[in-house]
């Protein structure tokens, strides 16, 4: 993981294109490391506005951004930074993008923004992003960084994707805002409640857990127990 | 010539008193009169919404367990119970798809996750009516008269409806006595209330064959007395104080005891065994605890009827009740320290 | 014009939308610290004191920033003020109650980072709730997550003795009884009212 | 008529009503049994450490010699239960299963079978120390079932002053009677070895506490009782364990034994009512024990009593002579709440054996039912005579959470009774765990270095 | 998660470092705000702006454009359209001519789930309520929700009566919920079956909100129209 910085801006023009590594970096963050499949981190969000799909969406979205654009320029200022005063720092960034994200949320889409309240503020204190900006920014290149950020943050928006998808198909009877059914269909209103969100997220864990299980059946039930989150 | 090995076991090598599936099975024997009562008030669509729901609490039961390799999960009736219950509680013509998807709820949800019997943190058919009420609300509060004169011959189109599609109503719906109490300021004459003659979920409505069953499980030593007891006791006593405070706003005692799923809620489903206290002054302020909630639901919350949610809320508190309310222990405590 | 009363906003903060189980901030907290009832009875109660402290401190910023017309250093403010309220508390407590800051101190630093604490600063605005309301909010939210956190620990202590099953064991089986828990929260709708 | 009616006997909570299937045996007189061709004497038939072998193989001995010293305080001698030769100093099967130290002794058929008269000890001219010595020396240990020795109870520690004395006529088990029979039969010897005790303990008085369901046996030694004497029959309620010490203690003087403590923290004995019968028996002779009196009973058993049987007899002759069927299935030393089930049929009773209860298959079968997991119906709750919690403390023992039963939840107080087994729903094997739990707790603490 | 992560130092920094960098990043941050901020800023006043403008239409019909007021606790005064964060501010709504087809007013209230938002539009001369608009609501999806969508419940709003009795100072009949279909009054509310609880409290909401301003309206009318 530490890649040697030979000057203060090192990682700017290191551009391993096709590198296996960088590749990984993004790979991870859809599967392995998933941060809310398999890490379960940044909950509230995850849980509080993907009662549709668009709103899923933009909230992936944002937080996408943000957390690409912190862990560029944490890590573009990794050198700079001084230790005690990191974190510190890394809010301050985070916030700074964050707000930028709401403002042109906002500017874009005022009823989205309204859909996700406060919750676009919240995005500060999602718990992924000054993760990846300590654990990984903070030690890494540029490239790898934003190749993490990518990759994290897809991860994050598919994955409130497929609740966004699952809480508005069977909530609303409709994807995206666009009706699925016909009229006669009968909406599970519980699906776009709050209760609907833990169920949903506790179902693609179960299923995920499945999966894993089965994967593992061959091995002695010790192990198969740790492989579970 | 003696036999060469004899049975050894540890003592005490008798047992007494009833066994799990005894219990179980007399609980289901005490709801069977509830039951045949709806099926008489409501006629053929309470018939095919009770199937539906022991069917559909069974089969999640069986399959499940199946799964998971658990043998014989059907044989100690506790899932019988889960199905009867979650049946009584449901508005007669509810759509059997929805009654089927809360059935399914309840057992998967409200049982096997967390172990299958004596491990249900809640009780599972009260998860499976509060899932149908949080996904389907105005199915769910859309109630039908009792004793229409159809009901033996006519299946009610709502009962029918394709599974995932809205129900269309072709029968007069009537108000239930608490929403008319609650919205209208009319009050239900007691009497009726006690036999059963309002509208309401299919099995709540007679509050004199539901007390019967309670008392035949008292008696048999199959219930613990002390909740039912102690919740009534509760309701009736704040609705009485507050209805002689105010008899204009708050209800008196009798229409708060018989009316809606109390009764229904205080003797089959607070005193549901594993999501309950199990010291005898636990169980008391546990019913108490659920009492409180139900009047404050009732009278100052927004629903009509909070039974069902009083009844989760205390099944979330029962935990602490038993962490914090422990018989002393013999020989233990001031007067009796070592000195 | 509103009609909300101050016992409304109690009440709608503590138990109809409980900030836990309607609007989900504190999740990781309500997660993470519920296994044990005594630690989480004292995670609740720190963030009850922190939620009072900052909720303050939020008003005071936010009135500060329309008197000086910039609305975009809000979140920034907001944040900043919260982790070094919290980092003062922190050393406050120390000082002064060395066992408070022994029950305390490990869960403060870790609710810098508790949505719920910026949640509770940016609804209070956004709601526009003037001073005694948003301590009112305040108080109601913090006693609704420690409700919350409190009932959680009872039922997952219970649950540590129960034979769940493979699949469901760890964060799902969490997240299930919290969606219980949340629907056993929906009979407070209306109350209040 | 009515006033009786609502007068309640003296009990203590909880605790619970098995059936009693006394019948069968409390109207049967006490009678002999013949000598077992070969004995078996275990040296460790105490708690307490074995006594030592004091003759040698193939020395005749005459009944009631001394076969085996104590070997320190904490242990009792061993006499001879008849006349005849020691065939053999080894091991010998015992209840456990394994073989433990004993004497085969092989007793003189057609011999008087006299008993060995020694060194008589007075009430009235002896000292306490004298009497406790005497009753150590007679062997005697507590004939209910726990064979702790008797003597130790009797020695008041330094600081503490007994007050009362409570013999022990309670028996709470199903199926025994042989105290009452002993309370019907032996009163004399009762009153005598009540003296005796008096006389050791220092104690103001002495009552005896006898369940409702044996009035005869409350006539009988109310009617007995010497002006002399502050001595009192007190009749408690029918239930079980109303026999176990401190149940007695509650029920007769509403004090409780303090967790971890003794009788003697409330200032009370409790000796067994046919130990005080032996001992008013044996002392005036200087004699030791040699025999017991044990209900045979059990539905596989034809002819049911109550015999004075040989210590040392084997089990098998016993049921051969007590016309056991052939297709028992279960043997129980002891009661069926808190004996134990037996083997092999080749060990011998002992001092401690209060009863043989035999069943057969089709009773027996009774106890193999489907266990269900836990339903907290709260039956054991109500049951569990300390106010355990047996329910939690299952569970945390399925979960082998051992600490925390001892820390939080008193399992050490348990006494085993198994009122909370006999009473749950989904017979899950409570006091079974418990002593598992007890056990593994125990080993643990031996192992962990001494601080 | 990131408390715990405090390495032991290799060299010591000096505070004016520290400070340096804290300062040079806070430029960066406060660039990237500020930019943003300027923007969006258009974009998000005329998007605002619209939203409310389409409401306000729709609670006054035959409105075309509007002003807004506020009330200091003595007066009305003009208030810059685009200033969203001022208190007490009421819209008046113009036809094509510039006539004042009426007021619309925002008011909140608790409801079953949360408080709700809505905005009404009063007619002074009619003393009655001609249009009614949920803002924001998070009522019960299916029930609470059609206070919103439903035709014969905002057929309720086409007018209302509101009116001062004669002291001027309160009206004179209450805005009142009634039972689904019981509506008799031209005050009463006719409920929406099965959302009892939502109806009443859009009727108290109303109640409330139109006790407070019609008073004032009625008392400075002029002050509204002059302008």
């Amino acid at each position: 993981m530490e890649s040697k910085p030979k000057g203060k801006l090192a990682g700017f023009f290191h551009f391993p294109q096709g590198d296996g590594l960088s590749t990984d970096e993004f790979i991870k963050g859809l599967w392995r490391e998933n941060p809310v499949l398999v890490q379960v981190l940044g909950m509230c969000p995850t849980l509080a506005v993907t009662n549709s799909a668009i709103n899923a969406m933009a909230m992936g979205l944002a937080t996408l951004f943000v957390l690409v654009m912190s862990n560029i320029l944490v890590s573009s200022l990794r050198n700079v930074i001084p230790k005690q005063v990191r974190i510190a720092t890394y809010i301050l960034i985070i916030a700074t993008f964050v707000t930028v994200a709401d403002y042109v949320i906002q500017a874009i889409s005022l009823d989205v923004h309204k859909a996700l309240g406060a919750f676009i503020p919240l995005i500060v204190v999602n718990c992924i992003i000054l993760g990846r900006a300590e654990a990984f920014a903070s030690k890494n290149g540029v490239w790898a960084s934003f190749m993490d950020g990518l990759g994290m943050g897809v991860g994050f928006t598919y994955a409130l994707l497929l609740l966004g998808f699952i809480r508005e198909i069977l909530g609303s009877g409709s994807l995206f805002g666009i009706s699925l059914f016909a009229d006669s269909f009968q909406d599970w209103v519980i699906m776009i409640l709050p209760s609907g969100g833990f169920f949903a997220l506790a179902g693609w864990l179960l299923l995920f857990n499945g999966l894993k299980l089965r994967k593992k059946q061959a091995q002695p039930e010790q192990t198969r127990e740790e492989v579970l989150i | 010539m003696f036999k060469k090995t004899l049975h050894i076991g540890t003592s005490p090598h008798i047992i007494g008193g009833s066994s799990t599936d005894q219990i179980m099975r007399n609980v289901v024997f005490a709801l069977l009169p509830v039951a045949a009562f709806a099926v008489y008030t409501f006629g053929l669509s309470a018939l095919l919404l009770l199937i539906t729901a022991l069917a559909s609490c069974l089969l999640t039961e069986y399959f499940l367990n199946r799964w998971i390799d658990k043998s014989s999960p059907l044989s100690d009736w506790s899932v019988t119970i889960t199905g009867l219950l979650y049946g009584l509680t449901l508005p007669p013509h509810l759509p059997l798809w929805m009654v089927f998807v809360g059935g399914v709820i309840a057992v998967a949800l409200g049982k096997f996750i967390f172990g299958g019997l004596g491990y249900n943190v809640f009780n599972p058919a009260l998860v499976g009516r509060a899932f149908i009420q949080a996904a389907f609300p105005v199915a769910i509060t859309t109630w039908m008269a009792p004793f229409l004169p159809d009901r033996f011959s006519h299946i009610p189109g709502s009962t029918l409806t394709l599974p995932f599609l809205k129900p269309v109503y072709d029968i007069t719906s009537g108000a239930t006595p608490l929403s008319l109490m609650k919205f209208e300021h009319h009050t239900t004459d007691t009497y009726n209330l006690l036999m059963g003659m309002t509208s309401g979920s299919t099995g709540e409505t007679s509050a004199l064959l539901i007390l019967l069953g309670g008392l035949y499980l008292i008696a048999r030593k199959m219930m613990n007395w002390r909740i039912p007891v102690a919740l009534l006791g509760t309701v009736y006593l704040i609705s009485t104080v507050l209805h002689w405070s105010n008899p204009d706003i708050y209800p008196g005692g009798l229409f708060m005891l018989f009316s809606g799923g109390l009764m229904l809620g205080a003797v089959f489903m607070a005193t549901d065994m594993v999501a309950s206290p199990i010291t005898p002054l636990g169980a008391t302020v546990y019913g108490i605890i659920i009492g409180i909630m139900i009047y404050v639901i009732r009278v100052w919350g927004g629903l009509p009827e909070g039974v069902m949610y009083a009844i989760l809320f205390g099944n979330a508190v029962s935990p602490h009740i038993d962490n914090f309310i422990r018989p002393r222990v013999y020989g233990t405590g001031k007067q009796w320290s070592k000195s | 014009m509103k009609t909300e009363s101050l016992w409304f906003i109690f009440l709608n903060a503590s138990l109809i939308n409980n900030f836990v189980l309607a609007y989900f901030l504190g999740i990781c907290p309500f997660l993470g610290v519920s296994g044990k009832l005594s630690t989480a009875f004292r995670m609740g109660m720190a963030v009850i004191f922190v939620m009072l402290i900052s909720s303050m401190a939020a008003y005071g910023i936010h009135a500060f920033l329309i008197w000086v017309d910039a609305p975009f250093l809000q979140l920034i403010s907001y944040i900043v003020v919260i982790a070094s309220t919290v980092q003062l508390v922190e050393m406050f407590i120390k000082r002064f109650s060395p066992s408070l800051f022994k029950a305390l101190g490990i869960f403060l630093p870790l609710i810098t980072t508790n949505c719920a604490i910026l949640g509770l600063a940016l609804f209070q605005t956004n709601k526009g709730y003037n001073f005694i309301e948003s301590f009112v909010f305040a108080l109601g939210a913090g006693i609704g997550f420690t409700l919350a956190l409190v009932l959680m620990a009872g039922l997952r202590e219970k649950l540590d003795f129960a034979e769940i099953p493979l699949i469901a064991k760890g964060v799902a089986l969490t997240l299930l009884v919290g969606g219980i828990l949340s629907l056993t929260f929906m009979g407070f709708a209306g109350l209040g009212g | 008529m009515l006033f009786d009616l609502l007068k309640k006997n003296p009990t203590f909570r909880h605790g619970i009503h098995p059936p009693q299937f006394k019948e069968d045996t409390r109207d049967k007189p006490i009678r002999h049994f013949p000598f077992a061709p070969v004995m078996i004497i275990p040296l460790a038939q105490h708690i307490g450490k074995p006594s030592v072998p004091v003759v040698s193989e193939g020395q005749e001995v005459t009944r009631g010699q001394m076969l085996a010293r104590a070997d320190g305080f904490v242990s009792v001698p061993m006499h001879a239960p008849a006349s005849g030769v020691i065939k053999k100093i080894g091991r010998v099967p015992s209840i456990s299963g394994k073989m433990v130290p004993g004497i085969f002794l092989e007793p003189f058929p057609g011999s008087s079978q006299e008993v060995l008269e020694g060194k008589p000890v007075k009430v009235e001219t002896s000292t306490p120390e004298e009497i406790i010595n005497a009753i150590q020396n007679a062997g005697i240990v507590g004939l209910g079932g726990a064979a702790f020795p008797t003597h130790v109870k009797l020695k008041i520690p330094e600081g503490k002053h007994a007050d009362t004395l409570i013999i022990n006529g309670a028996e709470c088990e199903p199926y025994l009677t042989t105290d009452h029979r002993v309370m019907l039969e032996q009163a004399p010897d009762i009153i005598q070895g009540v003296r005796y005790l008096l006389k050791a303990t220092g104690a103001a008085r002495a009552i005896i506490g006898i369940e409702s369901n044996k009035p005869d046996a409350a006539e009988n030694l109310r009617n007995h009782l010497p002006p002399d004497l502050p001595l009192s029959v007190q009749v408690v309620e029918v239930k079980y364990p109303q026999g176990a010490e401190k149940m007695l203690i509650t029920a007769i003087l509403g004090r409780e034994v303090p967790s971890g403590g003794l009788p003697i923290d409330v200032h009370t004995v409790v000796v067994n009512v046919a130990t005080t019968a032996e001992i008013g028996r044996l002392l005036p002779h200087g004699r030791g024990i040699q025999e017991r009196v044990i209900t045979i009973t059990g539905p596989g058993i034809k002819k049911k009593g109550n015999y004075w049987i040989p210590i040392g007899t084997p089990l098998r002759y016993i049921l051969e002579q007590a016309g056991a069927e052939e297709d028992i299935d279960r043997v129980f030393m002891g009661g069926p709440m808190m004996g134990t089930a037996v083997s092999s049929l080749d060990i011998p009773i002992t001092k401690g054996t209060s009863g043989i209860v035999a069943f057969r298959e089709e009773e027996a079968r009774k106890k193999d039912v489907k266990i269900y997991p836990c339903i907290h119906c709260g039956a054991c709750v109500d049951a569990c005579p300390l106010f355990l919690n047996p329910s939690k403390l299952g569970i945390l023992a399925k979960f082998k959470d051992y600490h925390t039963m001892a820390s939080d939840y008193n399992l050490m107080d348990c006494f085993e009774c198994g009122s909370c087994t006999y009473v749950c729903p989904s017979h899950i094997p409570l006091v079974q765990y418990f002593r598992i739990s007890k056990l593994v707790l125990r080993n643990e603490k031996a192992k962990a270095p001494h601080v | 998660m990131t408390v715990d992560t405090i390495q032991p130092e290799k060299k010591e920094v000096g505070s004016f470092k520290m400070f340096q960098a804290m300062v040079g990043i806070g430029i960066i941050c406060a660039l990237a705000i500020v930019v943003t901020y300027q923007t969006t800023l258009p974009v998000i006043t005329k998007n605002k702006a619209e939203a409310l403008e389409k409401a306000i239409y729709k609670v006054l019909p035959g409105a075309q454009t509007r002003k807004n007021f506020q009330w200091d606790g003595q007066k009305f005064s003009e208030a810059d359209p685009s200033d969203h964060s001022l208190k007490d501010v009421i819209y008046t709504g113009l036809d094509a001519n510039g006539a004042m087809v009426g007021i619309a007013i925002e008011a909140r209230g608790q409801g079953f789930q949360d408080a709700i938002q809505v905005l009404y539009g009063f007619d002074p001369e009619k003393q009655a309520i001609i249009g009614f608009y949920v803002l924001d609501s998070r009522e019960t999806p299916g029930l609470g929700d059609k206070i919103v969508s439903d035709a014969a419940f905002q057929e309720n709003f086409k007018a209302l009566t509101a009116r001062l009795d004669e002291s001027g100072k309160k009206l004179e009949h209450d805005i009142q919920t009634v039972k689904h279909g019981t509506k008799s009054k031209p005050w009463e509310i006719d409920a929406i079956t099965g959302a009892t609880i939502s109806s009443k409290a859009v009727g108290n909401i109303l109640n409330h909100s139109a006790q407070y301003w019609a008073p004032i309206i009625k008392a400075h009318i002029d002050e509204l129209r002059t302008h």
